[in-house]
């Protein structure tokens, strides 16, 4: 082993590719997308035959997730996959964070049927996402209730079993993605009493009887990105839906599945998050440039770097965290602790650096209009904080783990 | 003495406004946001209130009431929605303007057709920012030169960051007359809407306070008379007084938000419960509350203090000094913008995903949160002020007025 | 009532008058008695003539604490006894922090005395600092223990009765003039499992049988000031040394008398770390004053202007909280919430300022030397976000008041 | 690629350090306070190790380990006592200096006194920061002026906040050679501390790193030979690099001292009790241990990061670049330092009364942070070199190197 910081040839290679599409096909229609609250389907049509054209981790955000088989940790370790993820998602949500939430495929319904769907169920949800040349198909992740955040323990929504089949009731709100998902893997429970024992995963196909899509929300931000909300009214799903079969949960599984799937997404949301923040301090460096006559002596340059010194090292700050936590991954080490860590910093550091960004650039900062997606930005930052784990769960996260006897708080 | 008691007179005000607020603002603010403006029958009310005209001396029309009663109607506004003050109209910043650099009679003269009957259809405003820096001098772009007949001038440029101006009846324009005294070289001058020459540029789509409207102006040549000259613009310390008294208000209204934000957190915090208790009864969320409520006694309080000054200055009150309100005025406005700031982010913190959904108020009060820090004065501005004072260094134009090259900001 | 924010003229008299003397004579002694760990007495001395030539509350501090009645509302509002006594506080502790701690006369001793004594005990503890021409005298205030600092309820020293005695045994610790003191008001408990029920205050008199003093603390900072530990062993107490008498614990007062303490000490100590902050602050100014061409642009100004405004405003924020709550028990009003509002911002504002300062100022500020004191101010300072309740205590006490169903973390 | 786990090299150095620094020095740092100075017996393990030669090219007669091994040491040795490794003598910043300004040769001939028998008690020492400002223009009032001679410089002056001033053989004195040029016209001159006209000024009393030996020098007329000025300390570009390099080493020890601050911190949260439970169980405190610990995390990651890219900048890696690591120096500089006083300042606070008692470490630790935050480069200056190269701005020695104007720092 040793220390080095450069990525790979390959993920080098990845990161400039992505940049060029960021910034030269993303940015410009970002805006637009925003108002629209979506992205046409051609253009996500588009994306995919060109990933699919250059396969290989091209959009590795995309991909990486869209395998139906785990690698083993050799592959693992010499692909450096969930490294090659973060640096992927920094660049794309550098170009557009709603895009990279609207990308078809499996998306965050990957990781818990990945790892504990049973071979046939890896075969059979894994397998629409193929071939997308004719039709985009996506898969979402139904934990959150409208009475179960941060608390994913103190979920509601009840499942039966019924004959050969499980019947679902209740709702679920905040799912990206849900209403046009092929599938959602919906989390219920059998007994509230039962805590997290009497949880269940379920993958619920559209148009399974007694399943229908609710509101779809208005967002203060990544307002591209459907939001949707998940009702069940008896709906009855095929018991060879249940994710893992009856086996697997002789043991807590079904809610470690949940949290297996936080584990995992934890430094990708991260990188996301630095990729706005990023998006905004190169900006602001830009506005500098371009506003500022920099070639006499600006009275207030010394304030202004100052500034934009303690954006640039915040985010490189979570961006270094953010690496260690995917690199731990990477070698199979546990990395609970690392991956909240990188999570909490990325999404303070984000949000400073898009309010930050627009003190710098001043009333400017704050319109909206071509080529000006500071204040869009600054609304889509602030649900990175939130999602995947509020940055007070990721502190207790970290805290449980600095300080073994800690239990709950 | 020190006494931090509202007057009975101005306690009757504020709950009145108070009232209006929480009635009439409050259930409507996404009403206002999505409509891009105030109903006539809100600008009616606050109008019938005369609230626009409180703090304008009775010489000149107004109520007389002082900055302190201001203050406490500004928070009282921006705590129904922080856009409805932006949004009322009425002379505003034109207004102080105009007493300040037209001196009492060509104020009076000025704010006359704000007062009495339909004038709550009426608004001014006043055009200061530029879209970007001047390359060879500091100052202004946009000139006003001597027209060709040696009398009256003509104006030239653009000007950015105009609150209210495509609702303008009536402008003060900024222009530079003496480009060797750069900063020290700007005149002012009124304009009718009207005015030959005048164009109004297209209303801008900003991130927050989406009722007010936020625009510019293009000057192609506009002739005014000599007249139309306000005598006092010149110095920079004049100048930093307008800017310090407009930010001050636009610093209530940070209060007035703040507190909104603080409140509905606090009592979402009260019901939303998660891992068997109310999330209020973590002590992360509850510090939480206590920070956010310590910003909120302390920012009122300074704002308080520094209305007063200018209070005092303005009765020509033994010992009062325009200094001392400059530099109370810089840290109100620094400290309430920062704590209208952190009390947006950490209101929708706090209500989690919730918080990040339109059903609820507070991403807008985020929004809003920020899109204020650049309306009056930026906290940047105000610090550089501050410390010039402390330090006794004359004020720098440069880093203390907007402008692309310290930072433009909305007036 | 109106809102005004100038002190009355007799405020501003004291004011100046302490500034002066802080200016002139404390000052230039300070870094001595850091030095030396103590203060001569003969300055003490002159100090209290001093105080008592100019009668009035010349030194507010000292005096405001130094009366055995509780005076009236209607007198308290005219002389505006809290105010005042903040107002010299702050410009006293902007001289020498340690000086104020150090001075002759009951000090935090007062307030309980004051509160829960006996007309008979008021009249006896206070009496012996009406003359201290001859002999200078202390009072102070013993409750924390080595295993309860921030929980006071968790106290251990015990008292039983025996006779007409109490016996004490037990330690206290962090006990400001605790060795030098004539009286110490001590709290103890009947029995731990009583809780508040069970506690006990007395007033300890020096050469009480089985009372001594423990080690004297080797402190970061205010090393002028006498911290010391007292241990009571088989300690015996008259009965009419119980504070209040017996009759007066039927209620909870003798925890009651401990809050009440704090309530009307914290804006106390939120000036005095104010005067600290002030006192880092003007250091600052003065610094870039003296070295600093101001006269021709410094390319940093604008950076240092930022760092110095930020210091300024935080101070003024905690001043201007520190007023309220000070102004509310004038009034006579509830002021709980807001003296440990006060505490927690001025605490906080403080020691950020002395934090700052010494940036400001670089290599310079950290040298100790004769006019070099702000690397003193740094070490006095940290303390006031501990004693009388650290900040995290205080924000237990303001969200207590801000959220009524919430009883305990 | 990217890899973030030392070699098993660079473990079984950084494994031997930290076993020094846990037996030798955490159980006597009191000790060295005391004694304001390290014992021999400590000076000689050290140096037995080689740690002061470490990151040396072997060329010049050190161990060629490299920049990464330098800072894990650095964070072993401060995690013991932040003083230590400002206290251990050896060539140090004169080392530095000696090869950036003289080159390779000479570098390695003023290296060479440093190496083998009894260099443990030989230390150098770098003379740059000044008391005052220089009034009429850029740079330093301590002039190098040629001597009558026409052969050789006369210095004279007075350099101010010098690391071992009263303990060094030698020095690199900075001085103003050509005073049209400003900060642009500097020279570096090595001095022996027996030179005729050199005295060392008294010894300063500092807030922290007592065990450290902080002083000046005062220069009439000294006189030295044209061979004494190193030829390359001209350019600012340069002069950044050597502040970078020395700060990201004191980075390293913020780290170290961040380290030991949150560990010990923690510990006490669990053994102490309060209201029932150990302190570490409410969350505030528990979230407060939690932020210091992203802190060193980050902290630690941002120097290896800029250790890594001077290492590759050293062996001509392709594609390295010295801008790229002044960057990400200056980066880390300003996260490690104020990460470390953040860490000093709630180790007290977590401690609560105790805290404030030297019978615990923590207070020691509290001023070492702030005081360390004022050596090799400031927060600020590496913040102003950061937002340069962000801005593709030239590096203003104004404002990156220390400086009566910027920041003096000790060196």
């Amino acid at each position: 082993m040793t220390i080095e910081f450069s990525p790979n040839k390959r993920q080098r290679e990845t990161q400039a590719m992505i940049h060029q599409f960021a910034e030269g096909i993303v940015r410009p229609e970002s805006l637009k997308w925003d108002r629209e609250h979506g992205i046409p389907h051609d253009f996500l049509r588009r994306i995919v035959m060109m990933a699919q054209s250059m396969g290989s981790s091209a959009l590795g955000v995309n991909r990486g997730s869209g395998e139906a088989e785990e690698v083993d940790l050799e592959t693992r370790k010499k692909r450096q996959i969930a490294l090659t993820t973060i640096l992927s998602a920094e660049e794309m949500s550098w170009g557009d964070a709603g895009l990279l939430l609207c990308l078809p495929g499996p998306g965050l319904g990957a990781p818990p049927v990945r790892a504990s769907g049973t071979p046939e169920q890896r075969q059979r949800f894994f397998s629409i996402f193929e071939d997308m040349s004719q039709e985009l198909r996506w898969g979402a992740y139904a934990l959150t209730e409208p009475g179960a955040g941060s608390d994913v323990s103190g979920i509601r929504t009840s499942c039966r079993k019924d004959g050969k089949h499980w019947v679902i009731n209740g709702r679920k709100c905040f799912i990206t993605n849900g209403a046009r998902a092929s599938w959602n893997v919906v989390f219920a429970t059998l007994d509230p009493s039962l805590g997290r024992a009497g949880h269940r995963a379920f993958v619920v196909e559209k148009g399974t009887p007694g399943f229908s899509v609710g509101k779809i929300e208005d967002k203060m931000g990544l307002r591209a990105s459907e939001t949707a909300e998940l009702v069940f009214e008896d709906c009855r799903v095929p018991e060879e839906n249940l994710l893992g079969g009856e086996e697997s949960y002789k043991s807590k599984e079904g809610f470690m599945t949940a949290m297996k799937t936080f584990d995992n997404t934890r430094p990708l949301v991260a990188a996301m998050a630095i990729g706005i923040g990023r998006a905004a301090y190169d900006y602001a460096v830009g506005f500098v440039k371009d506003h500022y006559v920099l070639s006499r002596p600006i009275p207030r340059y010394a304030a202004l770097a100052e500034r934009l010194a303690r954006i640039g090292r915040q985010l490189e700050a979570a961006r270094m965290t953010t690496w260690r936590a995917a690199w731990l991954a990477d070698q199979g080490e546990p990395n609970a602790r690392e991956a909240s860590i990188c999570k909490a910093m990325a999404g303070g550091a984000a949000i400073r650096a898009c309010i930050e960004a627009i003190e710098i650039c001043g009333a400017e900062g704050s319109i909206s209009g071509e080529h000006q997606l500071l204040e869009k930005w600054f609304r889509d930052i602030k649900v990175y904080d939130i999602f995947e784990g509020t940055g007070q769960i990721q502190r207790i996260v970290i805290s449980k783990r600095l300080l073994p006897d800690l239990k709950a708080f | 003495m020190i006494a931090l008691q509202p007057t009975d007179d101005q306690k009757m005000v504020r709950d009145s406004v108070a009232q209006f607020a929480e009635r009439t603002l409050r259930p409507r603010l996404r009403e206002f946001e999505r409509a891009r403006d105030l109903p006539d029958d809100v600008l009616q009310a606050a109008h019938g209130m005369g609230l626009p005209l409180a703090a304008f001396p009775e010489a000149a029309g107004g109520s007389g009431l002082g900055v302190v009663t201001q203050v406490l109607i500004e928070e009282e506004l921006a705590y129904g929605d922080p856009a409805a003050p932006f949004a009322l109209g009425g002379p505003g910043a034109y207004g102080w303007a105009a007493l300040l650099f037209g001196g009492p009679e060509q104020g009076k003269a000025l704010l006359a057709p704000f007062v009495g009957e339909g004038a709550h259809t009426r608004v001014g405003a006043v055009a200061w920012g530029e879209p970007r820096a001047c390359r060879d001098r500091g100052g202004m772009v946009t000139t006003a030169e001597r027209s060709s007949s040696g009398q009256g001038w003509t104006l030239r440029g653009e000007k950015a960051y105009v609150l209210n101006a495509d609702r303008a009846q009536g402008f003060i324009v900024f222009a530079q007359v003496d480009a060797a005294r750069a900063w020290e070289g700007l005149g002012a001058f009124v304009l009718p809407c009207d005015a030959k020459g005048l164009r109004v540029l297209p209303r801008l789509d900003t991130l927050g306070l989406g009722a007010a409207s936020f625009g510019g102006l293009a000057l192609d040549g506009v002739e005014v008379s000599d007249d139309a000259r306000l005598p006092l613009a010149g110095d920079a310390q004049r100048l930093a007084w307008f800017f310090a008294t407009q930010g001050l208000l636009v610093a209530a209204r940070c209060v007035g938000l703040a507190r909104a934000a603080f409140e509905t957190t606090r009592d979402y915090c009260e019901q939303r419960k998660a891992f068997g208790k109310p999330i209020g009864h973590f002590q992360a969320v509850a510090f939480t509350l206590a920070d956010r409520n310590m910003d909120l006694e302390a920012a009122r309080t300074m704002v308080w203090h520094a209305a007063w000054l200018w209070d005092e200055v303005a009765r020509g009150a033994e010992g009062s000094d325009a200094r001392s309100a400059l530099l109370h005025s810089a840290w109100a406005v620094s400290f309430a913008k920062e704590a209208a700031m952190r009390a947006g982010d950490d209101a929708v913190q706090l209500h989690g995903g919730s918080g990040f959904m339109r059903d609820y108020p507070v991403e807008k009060w985020m929004r809003d949160a920020k899109q204020m820090q650049l309306c009056g004065m930026t906290a940047e501005q105000a610090d550089q002020l501050a410390a010039a004072i402390a330090l006794g260094r004359p004020i720098d134009p440069a880093l203390v007025l907007p402008g692309a090259e310290s930072q433009n900001v909305f007036v």
